[in-house]
């Protein structure tokens, strides 16, 4: 593996930059693993390369039916924070944000991980006391939350509509500074180099297509290029977890829906921060490049189809628009979807399955993306140990039956009632 | 030019009319008193419009449709809930246009027609009174959201 | 077409002729360089004339008008237009930002990813100079004057397109009796007609054009210009963005765009092919131009961009524009010809077959001369215009976006549309592209470029594969390659051409990314339609509202609804305003509008059977006359909402709920009532804005009543008919805040008279402030808050209450194990130990410092006598009753020490419910 | 957006129609607490052909079962659902 490095970049410059080598092998599957994970995604690619490099489990392949990060580690709105109500969901995230902070080290790879506040607007005082108990709930467990008033928001975030006849007033707004975006595609890229230089196998352009049993264990799965044998199964498909659960004989508290993001031509610096809202339903940040990502609700209805409704994208720039009225003069450039598995209870779904050596890592919901190292690094350490870790047990599968829903927001079970 | 006028008749006595179990028997009973069938869906015949399967909005007197209800159903008042927005001119299909998914320029939407349907997020009831105009029941809370938004788009319609 | 239109250009004044696009008339004012790239800040020029400009992006209007990145190409000057160049400093001419062109061997694609390591506020550091590089125009500031219709449209044929192929689907559509529209981008109907005029069925092409318009339009149909059709998605729902205006342009009647939602039987694609450049060094230069575009230059805006111009071209195309532009006085210094042999006899141009350019010479202010490869051997020319022509992409967005297939034109080297899904077709040159032959890309390859406006060259293609960035989707994201805001148009299929030739792959093997919405970028505030500023939702008000205007009250916006918080009276504060608004309640009477709350009216025979699903209170024993307090939970067993039932007459109940759950309540009952009791006979409908109502509390409210109805008071929890103001009413003996107090409903028409009546009778008007610390002191809950969605009926204190007969929805599931864990969260009341007020929202802690086991739902004080009071949700609290915790809110370096009590703090007995 | 053919009203944009649940997750009254909770929480999801309940919630408010393919979205057949109803 070539070590990224300015110096290196800089070597190129005299080289014809001819002497970077392939960011990951393109080898056959071999016919058994210790580890098989199904999805090349975010979370497949960080267990892998957690199992790898925190356990030194590197007998793993990573089995992907397109191309790695083709999912929704591509398609989101590249938001990281961790700013939940619920303690289990708070410490969670929480643990991920942290190796967010380290991860462009750890794996030479820019995730570009910018952490420039993730701010969640209040617009009425209702709002500002939601925001603070939301606050003081995460800061009683030691993480970063500040409350601003309406005058910091107005220094922080000018492009904001300050006005008293805004149909959302602002009238103040928690900030968790440690929050910010990253780049998503390179989330994918990192976390697959980092596997693959340490021998995990990448398969690329290889779905599963059956779960190889034996009684009520899973020994194996079958792919488009054959059989390969697994001691353990790790699914970690999200969006598509249902699907691939069914060739276990397993359905899962998981509903797939669409939900799309979109993103304007560039312009210079204007919005900050990520900008969130305590009563609408629209997220809205700057790249690097310049263009304002937006993102909305999901389509609210099941579909596998990638492709949003363009109701639903109408309203979230309505929404956009009611908070940074100079939006008006620019223009949407691409907008897109993903598939996303929403859970039960609006949590992610993390553990252990009623098949023996099948595992589980989905139910997503809006926030896959911030999740992805965390999740890989506490999903490799469940599948080391044999066992969930502590952080994630309350996310276990069978905490539905069991009736220990991790509900944010209180909605109960349809995703589509949220 | 503004060819299409936007006039606020206000609230008057509406009944929401249910029918329950077979609701056959009631129907005849009602159809007697009233000198003709309840409509059928997505129409309007004299004071009452079809709402949805099982409900019919009466409007004005129900004392007959009362008397001849039996247990077939129930008369709840609703009136309070309504303003009555009457769109009248040329460009009044033009107008339903606007902010809507609805196609009120279809020539099947003709007299006596009825159908609920978003405007600018708001559920209308629309019944087709004649050519030159449509009654609208807009929910009394944003009724004075939605003519605002008739007033200024009736300012920008396309030219036919 | 006369006169002359005045613009500026970065504060030059220029004329243009009419109808000239900015792109024309600068060509005309014999300006050439028009931007800078996105990366390395390269000087550019005009590519084409239409909207797959890469490169000639400007910012046009002024104040809220301002425009950023509009296409020079795809802009009509207007009287007064003022554009500016873009991502340059200090001046276009002498841009800094070019010096990162002597650095460009160091930041190959993707060198970001390979950089900027460090702590992640070092990579905060660096992005700051990163983003005030990227980005192409300038951030608006101001709010947009103008408005943006959203209207819906439908017919039988959308035609998009207005070339001969789509002027013959619309005609044959309107002649088979089709409601038809036409849709065409361009500012001119048949915009192909004006670069290469022709006669057809014997007219003159644009009379020919004009005839089938007029056609279109007296069928019914509709013939829209100026508009890009930029989505479709299911069953032919087409989005259009129609420009009323030109960018920047004031508009005459307010609006300046209009957005469609075009629901169509049939959509006929004709949508034409564009034209690809040449891979070559520096063929991102001024000067370098598209061979169709320098015709439609010069025989539609009658602009020739170059004297002396060597036109470089894989097909026949490059032939016409050497024509035209020798009919225009230009000189053809060669005609470069990629096929190997002459086509067609003799040529009046000097041809080079099996010829390609290679690099092209000059700098900013346009190139001077193209060295190329003819047959081998290396050629110079003197030029100061390039035309180069490597064939036609059709254009399949829309069939693609419509989930349609592609299949590979060998002849055309380009993917025309194969099956599609709907029903949606494509015809003309989008179907069958012109022949053109591919040469590959040519010269230097970090100067060749692929993508001109993100500035992708062959070099960084090459170094994405070599990096195993091997899927399409991969080298795009690597390299950035059709992620600009000209979406790739011009570029993708010469990156396709790239990896299929270096890895001996078919164009098809190499891949195809996926086209996404828009085709070209839509407006945001079109998008937004009319829905902006205070209009951006909608707002809801009450009946009374205008009553309560009058009085200028604080309003709280409630979800939709707008609701007075409290009437100050002279300088009073919010919080003055409620507690003395809270007091007259407590001491006297008080009346509050209540209207917003969910009411349902339930009547028939079943009526009980149905109201004993949905509530998880009994509701048979109540007699004619009686009401209770009741309230439902989910199917999962959760409580999620409360209100009153009451008992109008043997069959006929009132059931009222929250105000914030009124919509799902409404959803709920109607799931309920058709889905799981279809056979009851029951009729359900929601009255919540037919019934006005205002309360009416305090010690005196019974004589208040009394006087207003003239009989006797109902008791506590009994209703009775009665006249207020000649207005019928229903006055609920029923109590919110702790005292005596009544719910009047009444026909919301009637609610200026009613509500004049008992203001007569010298009530106080109190809101939601006020309501909010009487409930509290009451320790009635709120849904939101202390009714979270998350609790039992049991842990909110409401257990006793419960019906056994157990046939409420959710019992079931309310079975599951973990909901007999004693430390689940239950409902308490909290009382201030050391006389500071408790944190709204805070943490419940045994030590600060320690971990929450609860939090504070609500907080208020004793209204009369004060010391502050609170209540919440505590682990196990129902049984900690006496403990002491803090409140403690970190945010807001607040805390309060507490002792948990139960919730109800004032009157516990509900003596003061009695006369 | 699709079409949705409202057994009542006819075609309406889908923008007029509200997703409830799958046909299979209707709990029944009474259903004892295995069924309730296996109804209420586990999913076939497919990625295929399946019976949803929708609502046609901003027009006539009916409730509706739509057979669909969630992939292409395209709809099999929609039935009424609910009390009997007149024509």
């Amino acid at each position: 593996m070539t070590k990224y490095s300015a110096l290196s970049l800089l070597r190129g410059a005299f080289n014809g930059q001819s002497h970077w080598q392939p960011a990951w092998r393109d080898p056959e599957p071999k016919p058994s693993y210790d580890v098989v994970i199904i999805g090349g995604g975010g979370h497949g690619l960080a267990t892998a390369f957690y199992l790898a490099k925190v356990h030194g489990i590197t007998n793993v392949a990573v089995i992907e039916k397109g191309y790695i990060g083709g999912g929704n580690v591509g398609r989101n709105t590249t938001i990281v924070r961790s700013n939940y109500r619920l303690e289990p969901l708070s410490r969670f995230y929480e643990f991920s944000l942290k190796l967010w902070e380290g991860l462009s080290d750890d794996l030479n790879y820019n995730v570009m991980f910018s952490p420039r506040g993730a701010l969640t607007l209040g617009h009425s005082d209702a709002d500002m006391i939601r925001l603070a108990e939301k606050g003081d709930a995460m800061a009683v467990q030691g993480i970063d939350a500040e409350l601003l008033t309406r005058d910091q928001v107005m220094k922080l975030e000018p492009c904001l509509d300050f006005s008293r006849q805004a149909r959302f007033p602002i009238e103040g707004a928690m900030i968790q500074w440690r929050g910010g975006t990253a780049r998503h595609d390179a989330v994918a890229w990192g976390f697959a180099r980092g596997a693959d230089s340490r021998g995990v196998d990448i398969i690329q352009k290889c779905e599963v297509t059956g779960m190889v049993m034996d009684g009520n264990r899973v020994v194996g799965v079958e792919t488009t290029r054959g059989r390969i044998n697994a001691g353990t199964v790790a699914i970690c498909a999200a969006g598509h977890s249902g699907h691939v659960a069914a060739m276990a004989g397993l359905k899962l508290p998981v509903e797939s829906q669409t939900l799309q993001a979109m993103v304007t031509e560039g312009v210079k610096p204007m919005v900050n921060t990520v900008v969130m809202t305590q009563s609408l339903h629209c997220y809205i940040s700057q790249s690097d490049k310049g263009g304002i990502v937006f993102g909305g609700d999901p389509d609210n209805w099941p579909s596998y189809a990638q492709r949003g409704q363009p109701v639903t994208m109408e309203l979230a720039v309505q929404q956009g628009l009611a908070l940074i009225p100079a939006l008006s003069r620019l223009r949407m450039l691409r907008c897109w979807a993903g598939v996303t598995d929403m859970s039960f209870d609006g949590s992610p779904i993390i553990g252990t399955t009623p098949v023996d050596g099948l595992w589980i890592n989905g139910g997503w919901c809006y926030g896959g993306f911030k999740a992805t190292p965390g999740s890989g690094y506490l999903f490799a350490h469940s599948l080391a140990h044999g066992r969930p870790h502590e952080i994630v047990e309350p996310f276990s599968l069978d905490r539905f039956e069991r009736g220990s829903p991790v509900d944010e927001n209180g909605t109960g079970p349809f995703p589509n009632h949220r | 030019m503004t060819d299409v006028t936007i006039e606020q008749l206000g609230r008057a006595p509406l009944h929401m009319l249910e029918l329950w179990g077979d609701p056959k028997a009631a129907a005849k009973r009602i159809a007697k008193a009233l000198g003709h069938d309840l409509p059928k869906v997505g129409k309007a015949q004299g004071n009452v419009l079809r709402l949805s399967p099982t409900t019919w909005l009466v409007e004005g007197e129900a004392a007959a449709i009362e008397a001849a209800l039996g247990d077939g159903g129930a008369l709840t008042p609703t009136g309070g809930g309504y303003e009555r927005v009457r769109l009248s001119g040329p460009a009044w299909r033009s107008l339903l246009m606007e902010g809507s998914l609805f196609d009120a320029e279809s020539a099947q939407f003709a007299i006596d027609c009825v159908a609920t349907t978003p405007i600018d997020h708001v559920a209308v009831t629309l019944r087709v009174e004649s050519e030159n105009a449509c009654l609208a029941y807009v929910p009394a809370s944003h009724a004075a959201d939605l003519q605002h938004f008739w007033r200024l788009s009736a300012g920008g319609l396309p030219q036919s | 077409m006369t006169g002359q239109i005045n613009f500026t250009f970065d504060g030059r004044a220029l004329t243009a002729k009419p109808g000239q696009t900015l792109a024309a008339a600068l060509l005309d004012n014999g300006i050439k360089l028009v931007g800078r790239s996105f990366k390395y800040h390269r000087p550019r020029g005009i590519l084409s004339a239409g909207i797959e400009e890469p490169n000639a992006l400007v910012t046009v209007g002024s104040g809220g008008r301002t425009e950023p990145n509009t296409r020079a190409t795809d802009l009509f000057v207007y009287e007064g237009l003022v554009a500016t160049s873009q991502n340059r400093w200090p001046s276009l001419s002498s841009d800094l930002g070019s010096a990162l062109q002597l650095v460009s061997r160091a930041l190959p694609a993707g060198f970001y990813y390979k950089t900027f390591f460090g702590p992640p506020k070092l990579w905060l550091f660096y992005e700051k100079f990163i983003r005030r590089a990227a980005g192409l125009g300038p951030a608006p500031a101001e709010i947009d004057p103008d408005r943006y219709a959203q209207r819906a449209a439908f017919c039988d044929v959308l035609v998009v397109g207005s070339g001969p192929a789509g002027l013959i689907a619309a005609r044959d559509a309107v002649r088979a009796g089709k409601k038809v529209f036409l849709v065409e981008q361009d500012a001119e109907l048949a915009p192909s007609l004006l670069r290469d005029p022709q006669e057809i069925d014997g007219k003159q092409g644009r009379a020919w054009a004009g005839e089938i318009a007029t056609e279109v339009r007296t069928s019914g149909g509709r013939v829209l210009t100026r508009t890009s059709a930029s989505g479709l998605w299911d069953d032919q729902f087409v989005c259009l963005s129609e420009k009323l205006v030109e960018p920047g342009q004031v508009p005459v009647n307010g609006f300046t765009q209009r957005y469609w939602h075009v629901r169509a039987g049939e959509v006929v694609l004709a949508t034409g092919a564009i034209e690809r450049p040449l891979t070559f060094a520096n063929n991102d230069r001024p000067g370098v131009m598209l061979s169709q575009s320098v015709r439609t230059y010069v025989n539609r805006f009658g602009v020739v961009p170059g004297k002396r111009v060597v036109v470089a071209t894989t097909n026949d195309d490059g032939y016409l524009t050497a024509k035209a532009l020798r009919q225009a006085g230009a000189e053809v210094i060669a005609v470069l010809d990629s096929r190997p042999a002459p086509v067609g006899g003799d040529s009046e141009f000097a041809v080079f077959n099996a010829a390609a350019p290679v690099t092209a010479k000059g700098g900013k202010n346009g190139v001077t001369g193209l060295v190329a490869d003819v047959d081998g051997t290396t050629q110079t020319f003197a030029c100061d215009l390039i035309a180069m022509s490597g064939g036609f992409t059709p254009v399949v967005h829309l069939h693609m976006q419509a989930g349609g297939k592609l299949d590979w034109d060998e002849a055309a080297q380009a993917f025309v549309p194969g099956a599609s899904r709907w029903n949606v077709r494509t015809v003309g040159l989008a179907a069958q592209p012109a022949p053109a032959e591919t040469v590959g890309a040519t010269g230097a390859a970090k100067q060749a470029f692929v993508d001109f406006q993100n500035d992708v060259t062959v070099a960084d293609l090459d170094l994405a594969w070599r990096e195993g960035y091997r899927s399409v989707e991969h080298l795009k994201r690597y390299t950035t390659l059709g992620m600009a805001t000209d979406q790739g148009k011009t570029g993708n299929m010469a990156a396709l051409d790239r990896i299929a030739r270096r890895e001996g792959m078919t164009v098809p093997e190499a891949g195809l990314t996926t086209f996404r919405p828009p085709y070209t970028p839509v407006s945001m505030g079109a998008l937004a339609g009319m829905g902006t500023g205070e209009h951006a939702q909608p707002t809801r008000r009450p009946a009374l509202y205008d009553l309560h205007a009058a009085k200028d009250p604080i309003w709280l916006n409630a979800g939709y609804w707008k609701r007075p918080r409290a009437y100050p009276i002279g300088a009073e504060t919010l919080a003055q305003a409620g507690l003395r608004e809270a007091r007259a309640v407590r001491s006297s009477v008080g009346m509050c509008d209540v209207s917003t709350l969910a009411k349902f009216e339930v009547q028939g025979p079943d009526a009980v059977q149905f109201l004993e699903r949905v509530c998880q209170t009994t509701v048979g024993k109540l007699a004619v006359g009686r009401g209770r307090y009741t309230f439902m939970a989910r199917e999962d067993g959760l409580v999620f909402d409360d209100g009153t039932v009451w008992r109008l007459e043997e069959n006929r109940y009132l059931l009222t709920s929250s105000t914030g759950g009124a919509s799902r309540m409404a959803t709920w009952l109607s799931y309920v009532r058709n889905h799981l009791c279809a056979d009851l006979k029951v009729s359900v409908v929601c009255v919540q804005e037919h019934y006005a109502a205002m309360a009416v509390a305090g010690p005196q409210s019974s004589a208040v009543m009394a006087a207003l109805t003239g009989e006797e008071a109902p008791r506590h929890m009994s209703v009775v008919e009665a006249k207020i103001a000649g207005a019928p009413v229903l006055v609920m003996a029923a109590s919110f805040s702790g005292e005596r107090a009544f719910e009047v409903h009444f026909d919301a028409s009637h609610a200026e008279a009613v509500w004049r009546a008992i203001e007569a009778e010298g009530c106080c008007p109190y809101g939601l402030e006020a309501m909010e610390l009487l409930r509290i002191e009451k320790g009635h809950m709120v849904v939101g808050t202390d009714i979270d969605g998350r609790l039992t009926a049991g842990e909110l204190g409401l257990g006793k209450m419960v019906s056994k007969a157990g046939t409420w929805i959710g019992a079931a599931t309310l079975q599951r194990p973990d909901f007999a864990d004693p430390l689940r969260k239950q409902f308490v009341g909290l009382v201030a130990l050391d006389g500071g007020s408790i944190p709204e929202g805070s943490m419940l802690v045994r030590f600060i410092g320690g971990e929450a086991e609860g939090h504070v739902t609500g907080s208020g004080l004793r209204v009369l006598e004060g010391g502050s009071i609170a209540i919440g949700h505590l682990k196990g609290g129902q049984a900690r009753h006496g403990e002491d915790l803090y409140a403690w809110s970190p945010t807001r370096k607040q805390k309060a020490k507490v002792r948990v009590t139960s919730p109800h703090f004032y009157d516990p007995a509900g003596e003061r419910y009695r006369d | 957006m699709k079409l949705i053919p409202c057994p009542h009203c006819g075609n309406r944009a889908q923008a007029e129609f509200v997703y409830e649940r799958t046909a299979d997750s209707v709990v029944p009254l009474d259903a004892a607490p295995e069924v309730a909770v296996a109804a209420l929480f586990t999913r076939a999801n497919l990625r295929g052909v399946e019976e949803e309940i929708w609502r046609h919630t901003y027009g006539c408010g009916s409730w509706m079962l739509i057979r669909r393919d969630r992939v292409s979205h395209a709809i099999e057949w929609v039935k009424p659902i609910g009390p009997k109803v007149l024509p």
